[in-house]
């Protein structure tokens, strides 16, 4: 469908001058990709020998006309800018993109490894307490919520990862996380230390107990 | 990686044309060898020699070919990644029940269900590539076609949005989960009694020891029975009565080779420095 | 990356819903100011209430046809992007692309086409394992993604393509694959020869079951 009607194969270039139609089309696709306004000589260069932007850019001008996207001449350029009665659809809010620190990162992907997990576990893995702050905002940038209690004693709050996060992550469910041999085998981890024999054994557990932890129970945290 | 003994013709003769023809071809495997992906690769080059449809090749005589290659390469004491060689094997079995007749007692599968599976793979990889190349060549975003160059939005509010992708999650984790993996290198001293331990043991024994006592006789218990603790304790004990006697607190004596080791405390000194 | 619904300005929410007319000069201003696809929902939340984006953007491919500049559907999004016979007045726009080694590219075609497939099916279908790094990369890219698990022993990751992907080549689904249905009819995306029975031979990977398993269905691609 996104084919247009009028395709022509680029080798036409060394054709005579293209009809003004075919002028029209390739100002249009010029001023849409360009990062700014484009002045007349500039399109002039752009265009094959014997076009005339100025005519193409007044045939542009009437087809706009009246249209979501305006023709504007901005200086002495040429660009397209949204219509202003439209101006408040493009409201949008401006994002300010910010990365998580890395206790947020990491708290994160504990919460969604281990889910359902209590605060004390979050600490247990990552060997440091966990802020009140940094739960707070996870939760406030709704990736995660708070669980069931815990059947203990206390009756800890747990913590879990919401839609919204695997919303974000393109993940159809927390059990898509891949497992740490997965990781590995991507080249996602670090290479292991120099003497793989001494390790192995530890390292094999290691895997282990993460694959048994994607699966649906893991009795040590488990709910009810 | 090597050339081909054949890449330097004898000087004084001439082969004939065909001769040259599949010399080259020869030398360009040989040479291109660095250059295959994996033994299917290499198949898929030698099927393309046979310029028949990749259904139609003669799964023997690309056996064959493989077999050889491998056979010249070897020669040229090229290692060969263990892939390699696996297939080889493996090709040389079809081979060996692709010529003999079939085994009706047999479950295995056949020789030409083998055959047709290896001629599919084939077919299959070059589709792959072919679906790469054509992929490929789309009118690609930002090369042939192009996305607004100037995207426009109001800046009317603020708002933060945290980023962070599944590769950091996942690099988080992997952190995390691969952390003691990585802790210093720790003896396991369970059965180690160490030097200090049993100097400690030995300077409040000193006290008692006014008679040649033997060394044995003062390990700590638990480490009495025969086996690697009670090596160890007998070394170390060992090692700290040969420093508290360099230090001039006890004397030590041994009446003959592996006779028991006697020690006893030296009465004239009280605390030397 | 899902981005909550915009807030309009109260005073519009008043008004009748805008014509036809109007809604689709909406959607081209929207589309027309943003450089990645936009869903149906993004759009709907922009446009004021009662606005119906699917049949603006009808109208607008159609007002598009044939012009320099295309309204190209992209999985579930829609964008504007430059018609592709115009290329060659593009060079001060053409971007540099990352190089792809050839196992990445192979790599990205056979997910692309096998997909989900595990990395497991990959190995066997390219008769190496998949170099470190290759995956990373292509997920760094954006153009593959994590998809559910494969309910088989061990329960293996699988790698799907994305929308950043179809976006990238021009495709509006995975099923406009080029040579998709030959490849099938070939029954080249089997993980086993159209004839009746036959055997793996190949100590290439014990994917045997991981193989058997895909069987069952390409659900990308079944529905057509």
């Amino acid at each position: 469908m996104t084919r247009p009607a009028m395709t022509r194969p680029a080798a036409e270039t060394d054709d005579p001058t293209p009809s003004l139609a075919q002028q029209e089309r390739m100002v249009e696709a010029i001023l849409f990709a360009s990062d700014r306004p484009m002045a007349l000589r500039e399109l002039a260069d752009r265009l094959p020998a014997g076009c005339d932007p100025a005519q193409a850019l007044d045939g542009l001008r009437q087809t706009y006309a009246g249209r979501g996207v305006a023709l504007e001449r901005i200086g002495e350029g040429y660009a397209f800018r949204t219509a202003s009665d439209l101006s408040f659809l493009m409201q949008a809010e401006t994002v300010e993109q910010r990365r998580l620190s890395r206790a947020a990162v990491e708290t994160l992907a504990i919460i969604a490894y281990h889910q359902p997990v209590t605060r004390a576990e979050i600490e247990e893995i990552r060997g440091v307490a966990v802020s009140r702050g940094t739960l707070d905002q996870l939760i406030e940038m709704e990736w995660v919520r708070i669980g069931r209690r815990r059947m203990t004693p206390g009756r800890p709050a747990t913590f879990v990862v919401t839609e919204a996060f695997l919303d974000h992550f393109g993940l159809e469910s927390a059990r898509d996380l891949p497992g740490l041999a997965e990781l590995r085998a991507a080249g996602l981890l670090e290479s292991r230390p120099p003497s793989p024999a001494a390790h192995a054994p530890l390292a094999l557990g290691d895997e282990d107990d993460d694959m048994a932890a994607a699966e649906p129970a893991h009795p040590a945290f488990k709910d009810d | 990686m090597t050339r081909s003994p054949t890449d330097s013709p004898h000087p004084c003769r001439t082969p004939p044309d065909g001769d040259i023809a599949r010399r080259r071809a020869d030398e360009a495997l040989i040479v291109e060898l660095e250059g295959y992906e994996g033994p299917l690769d290499l198949l898929l080059t030698l099927a393309r020699t046979q310029k028949v449809d990749l259904m139609r090749i003669s799964v023997l005589q690309l056996a064959e070919q493989y077999l050889s290659f491998v056979e010249q390469v070897r020669a040229l004491r090229i290692e060969l990644a263990a892939d390699y060689l696996v297939m080889a094997a493996w090709l040389a079995f079809l081979k060996s029940r692709l010529l003999l007749p079939p085994d009706p007692e047999s479950d295995e599968p056949s020789a030409e269900d083998m055959a047709a599976h290896l001629a599919f793979q084939l077919e299959r990889l070059a589709a792959m590539r072919q679906a790469a190349g054509q992929l490929m060549a789309r009118d690609r975003l930002g090369i042939g076609r192009f996305a607004r160059g100037r995207p426009e939005t109001v800046a009317r509010r603020r708002r933060t949005e945290w980023q962070a992708g599944l590769i950091d999650l996942m690099r988080a984790y992997a952190r995390l989960k691969t952390r003691d993996e990585f802790r210093p290198y720790a003896f396991d001293r369970h059965d180690v009694f160490t030097m200090e331990q049993a100097l400690d043991r030995l300077r409040r024994l000193i006290g008692f020891a006014g008679d040649w006592t033997d060394l044995a006789d003062v390990l700590p218990d638990g480490w009495v029975e025969q086996g690697a603790r009670r090596r160890s304790a007998t070394a170390a004990t060992f090692a700290a009565s040969l420093e508290l006697a360099r230090q001039g607190r006890i004397e030590i004596r041994q009446a003959d080779a592996f006779a028991p080791i006697r020690f006893r405390s030296k009465p004239d000194l009280t605390d030397p420095p």
